[in-house]
């Protein structure tokens, strides 16, 4: 096997990510593509983010005027309160108007898994009583065949790249994931390119060992980048945790566009990348965010010969 | 690591001195039962299932939006992908997958839910202040909320209680409650019972025959007409109404002791 | 936690399947129900079977008089040849007649698929320019709202209860699967009830360390029950190869219905439960079926506090 | 266990001695290409994917319909849900997943068929002999074959050659192939390219532009009037047809002594 995909943050960005491209980012709270993203920000790119819940990864994005079009559910920090880029964007324009396309979890994740099924909708039950289907006519609305009840219609999204990290992959692009999965596999197979970046890089043997874990399997994978911390500052199961402080100081210091474009270029346009920007973070934060080790017990596939 | 050690429910003493989002989660776990399914938000929610299955409800199961079974947090998860819920749970989902096969397929009994704006029919804005193309201020969202509101058993809403929040019509409706009343409800294919409680900072708050809401109890330091002073409709009041049950001084220590130690999510007392 | 659900195979059986149920078995060469669907045999029941690929499990349900309908997609002995009961009843009514709902391996799996989705259909593109369609009206077709195309509809089967073999579960029904899946899951969460064999029954401590192993939550369970060698003659990954010798027995020894008598005579009914049944095997045979071990690396879930 | 090393694809002496059953597997394995990705069935389709591994595609990626991705099987599976293939492979996938996931999702190039009866537009009956309320011999039924013949990007049938099989009319459409001509498939709604090439005991057809099948090739000690007698229509010849190229002597080494050594799909050759 040739290792053609394995490849820099960089090069991934710049051959896979295109302006007026789709993107989705896979992950929840664990496991968001922080290093990819900022990748693409450095890059200046021009895309839709197709997320449910973007969070701070999407308000950056917002921030750095690189989201024309939002296909969204939920834009907060979590646990903390506004996300201040995307209610700068939204209600004054701010580094420039975003279109919103708006639903909610079920919906957006839904569209995406439509789009990794194959089919061109879900049939759902959500969505009734809601104000979000008069603003948004893509959703439709349909009498059961069977049944006769109502149901809403998800069409689906087939995103033109998905961003993800995982905890380990091979050069192929082979990755295993474990903890809170979110939607990484239904937006990566929903979408037309994969791009994965991995705290480790694994021989194929590792993965082999355990089929299950593989989340998604290499030949839909465009490439493989090694980016140790690269979920940072969401956390990544088993290797570190949630950087609260950091949520925390970015809701200080990005109150206004100012204090937003100051971020910015400390933590995304003045690292080259994660390796400089895992160094910035310095050995103590490094440590603190590391769990204890809390392993699960191997099983047994068998060698059948 | 929260033990499962059932407390009985209501023995012990009423504690005098707690504050009001000490008194939300108390009643909030209260509505929670036994071997019940609970879909749960982070934050107060958290605080009230862990409360619910330490004092009566041990066997209490909860479903993270993030498709986490049955954890039990080794600390307070601070949002719904937490690591802390996804190890030492008992099973994890897709996102998706956890919607569908968790809400929408009917195996969730309760939800919780928050808004910015509620009203009298327990319909929610968690999405905009003022018009959705122009946006005087911009929220996060519905989230999961809308498909909570329109597809678990029953739901409690949680929130601060003021004239802006609690409001005689809403901006943007986010999640249904029971829209214009429950005969609506029905007839626009919406799952589930809809709201059953709000436990806001004042009292709790029930639903009528109608789906209207009225007071059925104050908190101490609470009374009737502090709650119809702060809310934007001539609100019900229910002949029966009390003052809620205070928590006991054993649920007090358990919040300020073993749950939020930390003081995450409940400020503690000002001295 | 009380272990209330933990108890005998024939209690299992006798207390969750009912005359007159659908019932579903999960598996596909590997992890079939084999202890349960005998038991289910010997206690006599009268069933709909619920099942894409049901092969010798439903032949021999089928030959004992258990199944008066079979919703399937493909009924044989795989790679040897025809399932002689289900032929002898499909062409001669014998026992007795079964009444046949046919579809296909994605229309059957994908009905079970909307059932467990909580969705009354799910739309699918297959089935089209297929015979099945005109002898199953069931199968409704439509133009797609948004694309235009032409879509299959599958309805949502929800069978009455789902019996599944797994290699570990703990007294809760929380169970553990590896290797090749199939419809295990799918068939679980769309059915009323839950019955779990395993092979092990483990500390919940073990489930613990690997939720992302979970295929079946404990909480939608009826019962647990424990049963090694619960799957023979297919395999169980890591535990034991598929017995091809009994495969081949099966396809010599059934051909008449007096044969097939004897044979459900001599391995299911001559038996009291698995444990006889493995002794019977003898010891011989079942180390030979044993692979030899290819183990997965365990992963770090950590440990947050 | 197969090691994935490629060795170069027409080179080698050609074979002297060879089985019918070894010509078709060699004859399947050259139409698959390197890094195609094969739904690939169990006998036959499962030696073609592994000799064509060996000789001439080492990048050709298996998807098993039991979801087993990237399998590399330590001995030959005897069904698709075989531990060999669920063990030491690249991904598994449910079930209903892989269909929808993988052959509706459009990333599968290249499925197996096979069938107890065929029509001149490769469409296919696996499911009864004689009505199919009143069966004269009830056949397993379709499996996975409707949605392989209906999805993937073009497809290859593999079956025994005789005037059963290659029939006039078929008793029951279980796979369409390309039902009464390929407009008629294209306007039914089907996705795909249709089939591609059957390869049978006595030869290698193709479909011609309306859709009907052709003699392409015949084996060894078969001939064009053979080919015709053993098919149940008038059957038509390309001009350019000839002997099937036969298998090198290095390939029928690799199924005799590495793939099937023990004989368990391609029975020895008769001393």
């Amino acid at each position: 096997m040739s290792h053609e995909k394995f490849m820099s943050t960089r090069e991934a960005v710049k051959r896979f990510v295109h302006d007026g491209d789709s993107i989705f980012v896979g992950g929840f709270g664990n496991l968001y593509p922080f290093s990819l993203a900022h990748e693409v920000i450095r890059q200046k790119k021009n895309l839709t983010l197709v997320k449910h819940s973007p969070e701070i990864l999407g308000d950056q994005m917002i921030g750095s005027g690189c989201i024309r079009k939002l296909v969204f559910s939920w834009l907060g920090n979590p646990s903390i309160g506004s996300a201040h880029a995307f209610r700068r964007a939204v209600e004054h324009g701010v580094p420039k108007r975003i279109e919103l396309e708006e639903y909610t979890h079920a919906s957006v994740t839904g569209m995406l898994k439509a789009g990794a099924m194959g089919i061109p909708f879900l049939p759902a039950k959500t969505l009734f009583g809601s104000d979000y289907p008069g603003h948004h006519p893509q959703i439709k609305f349909m009498d059961c065949p069977y049944t006769g009840e109502r149901l809403c219609l998800l069409p689906a999204i087939t995103p033109d790249v998905a961003l993800i990290h995982v905890q380990r992959a091979d050069a192929e692009g082979n990755s295993h994931a474990w903890g809170i999965l979110s939607d990484i596999k239904d937006g990566a197979f929903a979408s037309k390119r994969v791009v994965v970046s991995a705290e480790e890089i694994v021989d194929t043997e590792v993965i082999r060992r355990d089929p299950n874990r593989t989340l998604v399997p290499g030949f839909m994978v465009a490439a493989v980048v090694h980016d140790p911390w690269g979920a940072h500052p969401s956390s990544a199961q088993g290797f570190y945790d949630r950087d609260n402080e950091y949520y925390l100081e970015y809701d200080r210091e990005t109150r206004s566009r100012k204090d937003f474009e100051k971020f910015a270029d400390e933590w995304i346009y003045g690292v080259e990348n994660r390796k400089e920007y895992v160094s910035k973070l310095g050995r103590k934060k490094l440590e603190a965010l590391k769990p204890k080790s809390y392993k699960s017990r191997p099983v047994d596939y068998g060698w059948y010969s | 690591m929260v033990q499962l050690m059932p407390t009985a429910r209501h023995r012990g003493r009423p504690a005098v001195d707690f504050t009001p989002e000490e008194m939300m989660v108390v009643a909030a776990a209260r509505e929670l039962r036994d071997r019940e399914r609970v879909f749960v938000g982070i934050g107060l929610p958290v605080l009230a299932t862990l409360l619910a299955q330490r004092d009566h409800a041990p066997s209490l199961l909860t479903i993270y939006e993030s498709g986490a079974i049955g954890s039990r947090p080794s600390r307070l998860a601070m949002t719904m992908g937490d690591p802390a819920l996804g190890s030492r749970c008992l099973a994890i989902l897709d996102f998706f997958e956890c919607f569908a096969t968790m809400v929408q397929r009917d195996f969730v009994d309760v939800g919780f839910l928050g808004a910015a704006q509620l009203d009298r029919y327990g319909n929610m804005n968690s999405t905009v202040i003022g018009d959705y193309l122009k946006a005087k201020v911009r929220l996060p969202g519905s989230g999961g909320a809308c498909e909570i509101a329109g597809n678990v058993k029953r739901f409690l809403i949680i929130m601060p209680h003021d004239r802006k929040r609690f409001v005689e019509k809403i901006d943007f409706r986010t999640s249904p409650g029971y829209l214009s009343g429950r005969d609506e409800r029905q007839r626009e294919g919406l799952r589930g019972g809809g709201p059953d409680a709000v436990i806001s900072t004042l009292g709790v708050l029930r639903f009528d025959e109608s789906g209207q809401m009225y007071l059925d109890s104050y908190h101490r330091n609470s009374s009737v007409g502090k709650v119809r002073e702060n809310t934007g409709w001539n609100l019900k009041v229910s002949p029966k109404v009390r003052e809620t049950p205070p928590p006991t001084e054993e649920q007090v220590r358990l919040l300020r002791e073993e749950l939020d130690p930390k003081g995450i999510f409940l400020r503690k007392p000002s001295a």
